[in-house]
């Protein structure tokens, strides 16, 4: 398995969002998450790579829980999150460069520019992030994917704001992926149609409010 | 049509503004950005000792004088002179260097504390020199021409 | 009537954004300590006091000074970010309003931690009470200026993102001229009396600045979305 | 018609062909100059030897506030009219008329310290000179500052026009209030109080620097020319 | 006509966006705006409010020129722009209170309660905006449209984030709008089934590179 | 190995700060535009250059600490607006290289200015060499514990922003401590030989500064993205 996310507990905001959740990513597969807004897609993410702490549970990377992970996480899962964490007054290029120095991927220039091509920015390079439109700050952060070497990937809504022909080529771009034995965990609310996929609507968990519900600490209150 | 109108008067507005709040500041600037004061403007200000002023107006011809004084048992010269705005006039006196375009019948400004009426002791000494610039020739016969009239 | 509107449309941005600073109440402490922090180096990098009685005016103004650049940094830069800027402008609020109700709301957010930090000025420095009044009355005429220049300097620099010293350099030559006013002339006659002249010379420098810093805004703002 | 002549293309080719022959003038007046400065003319009866340093520091302060001038009656076109061109002059003036603000400085202290005995007071016309200064890197500054070109050229306008506030008060402080700096020699109504023997280098000069400061900004705004012209392309090519 | 665009030509950054442009939109009229990423959608409702300003041509609002525009903006249209302009430090009431209060609406807190059902915001109406998900804080921001009283609403890409239930209530509330005599200008790249909407696809205009690209300052030698 | 592998980690951050930050070379420039034009505020607020000679040092300190304050907002607020923060988190750089290649970044970013404003104070407030040195020195002990006190206090205020939790955390007063000593010993004994004394106690200012502002650095970190 290359994620998975045995039975957690999470409370966020003093809200419940997971109640015993369990998900299982294997190898070459594609899960797409669907829900209502605000049911904790973006919540699970955060909680897979380590940033968010589960109260309960455990959330294993290839098979090792995700705090105890000793080398560096950055190898072992690309994760696009909503805050796309591109800086308006960097260009293109030099954003990119940068995500790349952080991530340990030497690459050439022109290795660069060939690959802005995937998504036609390549004369948008010397842009100002600041200067582009909402779809091709998106496809900048796409193009991270491109240039990524890592079998995991954690996409965030990877298609808000683009147009039908770059959903078209990103859907692509993902399946390649599988093909190649790459497993791709992603939010959408878009119907998509990609082969292969494993779709997996999630709930937000009832609440029984008991009489007892002052003492919020144990989970066994609540449910 | 409306909306250029509403500009017109925005800006007139401005304008007036603008104005008054220069008229304000002529009236009342000069007090404050004057780098001296002539002795006449020290005589009416009653200024506190203890407060570093400049004063500034002509060297009154004939009115250097130098004389030597002891002060901690070193030998120092203390130079005297009168600066006039040709109504009043004031006692200075300095201990230091002068600058070399120091001169009698020319403009100086001095930095210091004022002692007591008619008496100031300087600590700095700035040359002012006017506006004419002449070879010393022309000088010559400028102050000759002056003589003679 | 026309002129009715405009004015209620000013209160209303000016309570927006006293709503909103109020809110983000770190800003007046951080205004409050630095203030505080500032003179307080003054005080002991000094030893002795009577220097810094001297100088309590230029101190208490380049603390203003610097503080109050720090404030307006905040003010119109979330707002630059976050889109409320432009939706200001769209949804018709003049150039000029908004600039004006932002330094009013700015001018309130420092006169009152003004309020309380001038009598510890008071201790520190230990001043006179007419010195005080004199002190606060210039305060209140001046930072009018202040504001409206400062925020003036961070509309300059709203879109350099991490150049924020950069509004600095633009906007304090025009600082100048105040601080000039506002401190040297209290050196040179340390009267007992209050100086008229040195409010009029205020008031003077208001008229000129509230004019100037709104048409240049004006002209900033019709800018910053292109 | 000026407008035909503000079309930047026409603009660089006017000056590619004026700039070698003012810079030619330029140097020629130099050298006479020069010679006039140092042995044509008489020393001062009061200064003496020293009053050479007013053939550097007069041109210069005169320059720096002409330029001034001129930045900021670009930028009143370039706001009015949105005119390249005059954002291509004021953008070019800037560096040139913070080295004349420069040397009047420096050479104002030279001349400050055997006459008036002090490098430098505090005086209205010296303050307002260096606010001057700080004015034109202010200006400087904001045009390197922005990647957006014309956004930068907009505001160092702004700044340019709030500036002019300064002009007067450099040109008239000494005739205002009383300061240490001598009240004008030459530019006043009545005649200069300047004797001609000492007004014909000082002259000369001013020339010298005119030229030099023409051919200097033609260059650059050549440049300047050029290099919108590449951005331009580069921005334009298609995929 | 409510919006007319009449041969509007504009260039951002030194790029041509559009030349020689024109729109209409009627009463009653819905027209959604489709089109490449960075072809000048979100520039165009820029210049449709006046925020940015045509290098030729004339945009009028209610058969005025959007310049000589006297009465306030904010009785003629509403525009949700990408940046929502929702402060992440206040609750959501108190950021959609201070927007009621700039375009002049009075609202009881009840009535407010009540709309904010709509999009079943209500039971976070004290939460701060930053800690709400991406489709909750685009609700919110669509939740002023039912609080305007304006004919004429301009919405960049509204969809954006939202679930598939948030979507279809969304667009019920566009067609009511359209119902009762409003009109509506939107972007969006999803593709919607609205009756008896227009849609128009924008395409860049293909540009001509003379000799003469030096002088730059004018349209003729740009095509 | 690993360790070889944490310490390139580590200047890879400090790095990428730098680069940033240089990205903008006029912000160089302009520090170094402001650090004159703020020292001849205070020329001319005094008016005497022999009465700001007393007050240099804490002219210089004030100087400093109003730029690491601005530059130190910056520093963080933005990485945590735009996930950058985040993204350093979860690809698995530690809390604590975070917080020290910052403030490393910014201690290059103001010492750099300041190699060249140190001669520009030499001239202007006709100081001796020695109390230059001493000056220098002091300024290269301390400001390692200001950059490191300024953003931890940025990292409270984004957090501060989020949820209402520490309201009214004080953490620039931790400031205080070291001006004095930095300001005010250099002055009660004026005299010409280095004061190691004063050295010793910024170097243990900075030895328990460093390890409280990581691991308080650290918990509020973790806590940020919650
Ligand atoms: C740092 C010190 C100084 C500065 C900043 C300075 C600045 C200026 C400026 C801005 C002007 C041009 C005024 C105008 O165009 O009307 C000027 C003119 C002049 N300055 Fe200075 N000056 C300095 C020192 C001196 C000194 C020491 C002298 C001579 C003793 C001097 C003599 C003159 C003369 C003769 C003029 C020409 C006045 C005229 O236009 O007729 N300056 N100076
Ligand atoms: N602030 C800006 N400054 C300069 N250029 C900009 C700016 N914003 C956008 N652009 C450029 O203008 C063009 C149009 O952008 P716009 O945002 O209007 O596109 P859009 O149609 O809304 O695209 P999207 O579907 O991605 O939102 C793009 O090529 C973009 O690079
Ligand atoms: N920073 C935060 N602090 C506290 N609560 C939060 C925070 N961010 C989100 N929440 C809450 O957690 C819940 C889950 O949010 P999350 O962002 O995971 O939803 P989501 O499934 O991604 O929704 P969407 O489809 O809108 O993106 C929501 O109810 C939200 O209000
Ligand atoms: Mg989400
Ligand atoms: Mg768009």
């Amino acid at each position: 398995m290359v994620l998975e996310i045995i039975s957690v507990y999470f409370r966020r905001n003093k809200r419940l969002i997971f109640y015993n959740f369990n998900l299982k990513l294997a190898k070459s597969q594609i899960i797409i998450l669907i829900g209502e807004n605000g049911v904790g897609k973006s919540s699970l993410f955060d909680l897979s790579v380590g940033i968010l702490k589960p109260e309960k549970g455990v959330i294993k990377i290839n098979e090792i829980p995700i705090n105890e992970i000793d080398q560096k996480k950055k190898d072992l899962f690309t994760y696009l999150p909503h805050k796309d964490s591109l800086k308006e007054y960097l260009t293109v290029e030099e954003n990119l460069f940068n995500w790349l120095e952080l991530v340990d991927i030497k690459i050439r220039k022109e290795k660069l520019l060939n690959t802005l091509k995937f998504f036609k920015l390549n004369n948008l390079k010397n842009n100002l992030i600041g200067n582009l439109s909402q779809g091709q700050r998106k496809k900048v952060s796409l193009t991270k994917l491109l240039l990524s070497k890592c079998n995991l990937w954690i996409l965030d809504e990877p298609f808000n704001g683009l147009d039908i022909d770059s959903i078209n080529k990103t859907k692509k771009m993902i399946c390649n992926h599988k093909e190649n034995g790459g497993s791709v965990l992603l939010a959408s609310h878009i119907n998509l149609n990609i082969e292969g996929s494993k779709r997996i609507f999630i709930k937000s968990p009832k609440l029984k409010i008991s009489n007892k519900i002052a003492s919020f600490d144990t989970w066994e209150n609540i449910k | 049509m409306k909306k250029k109108n509403k500009r017109l008067i925005t800006i007139l507005i401005f304008m007036t503004f603008f104005a008054f709040g220069s008229v304000i500041l002529l009236f009342n600037l000069r007090e404050n950005l004057i780098f001296f004061y002539s002795p006449t403007e020290v005589f009416e200000k009653q200024i506190e000792t203890t407060q570093m002023i400049r004063v500034g107006g002509m060297v009154k011809n004939e009115s250097l004088a130098k004389k030597i004084k002891t002060i901690e048992g070193r030998q120092l010269e203390e130079i005297s002179f009168v600066i006039t705005d040709f109504e009043n006039e004031l006692v200075i006196s300095y201990i230091g260097i002068l600058p070399d375009l120091f001169k009698e019948g020319q403009g100086v400004v001095v930095e210091g504390f004022l002692k007591n009426v008619g008496k100031f002791e300087a600590k700095t000494v700035l040359a002012k020199h006017d506006e004419n610039y002449m070879p010393p020739e022309i000088k010559d016969i400028k102050s000759i021409k002056d003589n003679k009239i | 009537m026309g002129k009715y509107k405009v004015k209620l449309d000013f209160f209303k941005l000016v309570k927006r954004e006293i709503r909103i600073m109020l809110k983000n109440f770190s800003i007046i402490y951080s205004f409050s300590t630095f203030f505080v922090i500032a003179s307080l180096i003054f005080v002991f990098s000094v030893n002795d006091i009577s220097y810094v009685k001297i100088f309590y005016k230029s101190i208490v103004w380049i603390v203003l000074i610097f503080s109050i650049m720090l404030v307006s940094e905040n003010f119109l830069n979330e707002d630059f970010n976050d889109g409320s800027l432009k939706e200001l402008q769209f949804l018709g609020f003049s150039e000029e309003s908004i600039m004006v109700s932002k330094s009013i709301a700015m001018w309130v957010m420092i006169m009152i931690p003004m309020l309380f930090l001038v009598p510890l000025v008071f201790v520190f420095f230990q001043i006179t009470l007419y010195e005080l009044i004199n002190l606060v009355i210039n305060l209140f005429l001046a930072t009018p200026s202040l504001t409206l220049i400062s925020i003036l300097s961070s509309l300059f620099s709203v879109q350099l993102k991490r150049n924020k010293i950069i509004q600095f350099v633009i906007i304090l030559p025009f600082f100048v001229p105040m601080i000039i006013f506002t401190t040297s002339t209290g050196t040179l006659f340390e009267s007992y009396n209050l100086n008229e002249n040195q409010f009029l010379i205020l008031i003077g420098i208001f008229f000129i600045t509230l004019p100037v810093c709104l048409m240049a805004g004006r002209l900033i703002m019709k800018e910053i979305n292109k | 018609m000026i407008f035909n002549l503000a079309n930047p293309l026409r603009f660089q080719r006017l000056t590619e062909k004026i700039e070698p022959i003012t810079l030619n003038i330029a140097i020629i007046l130099l050298l006479v100059g020069l010679f006039f400065c140092f042995f044509g003319s008489p020393p001062d009866y009061l200064q003496g030897e020293t009053v050479r340093i007013m053939y550097i520091h007069v041109p210069c302060a005169w320059f720096s506030l002409m330029i001034y001038s001129i930045i900021a009656i670009c930028s009143i076109f370039s706001i009015v009219f949105k005119h390249t061109l005059a954002d291509l002059i004021s953008r070019s003036c800037a560096p040139i008329g913070a080295c004349f603000t420069l040397a009047t400085l420096l050479s104002g202290s030279i001349w400050g310290k055997p006459t008036w005995g002090t490098w430098w007071v505090w005086d209205a016309r010296l303050t307002s000179e260096l606010v001057l200064l700080v004015i034109y890197l202010g200006l400087i500054i904001i045009n390197n500052a922005y990647e957006d070109k014309s956004k930068a050229d907009r505001y160092s306008s702004i700044l340019a026009i709030i500036g002019i506030i300064n002009l007067p008060i450099i040109k008239w402080s000494v005739d205002w209030w009383s300061t240490l700096h001598q009240p004008a020699s030459i530019s006043k109504f009545s005649s200069p109080s300047i004797d001609p023997s000492m007004l014909l280098p000082l002259f000369i000069m001013t020339f010298s620097f005119f030229f030099f400061f023409i051919s200097i900004l033609l260059v650059r705004v050549r440049g300047e020319i050029i290099q919108r012209k590449i951005e331009v392309i580069r921005f334009n090519r298609m995929v």
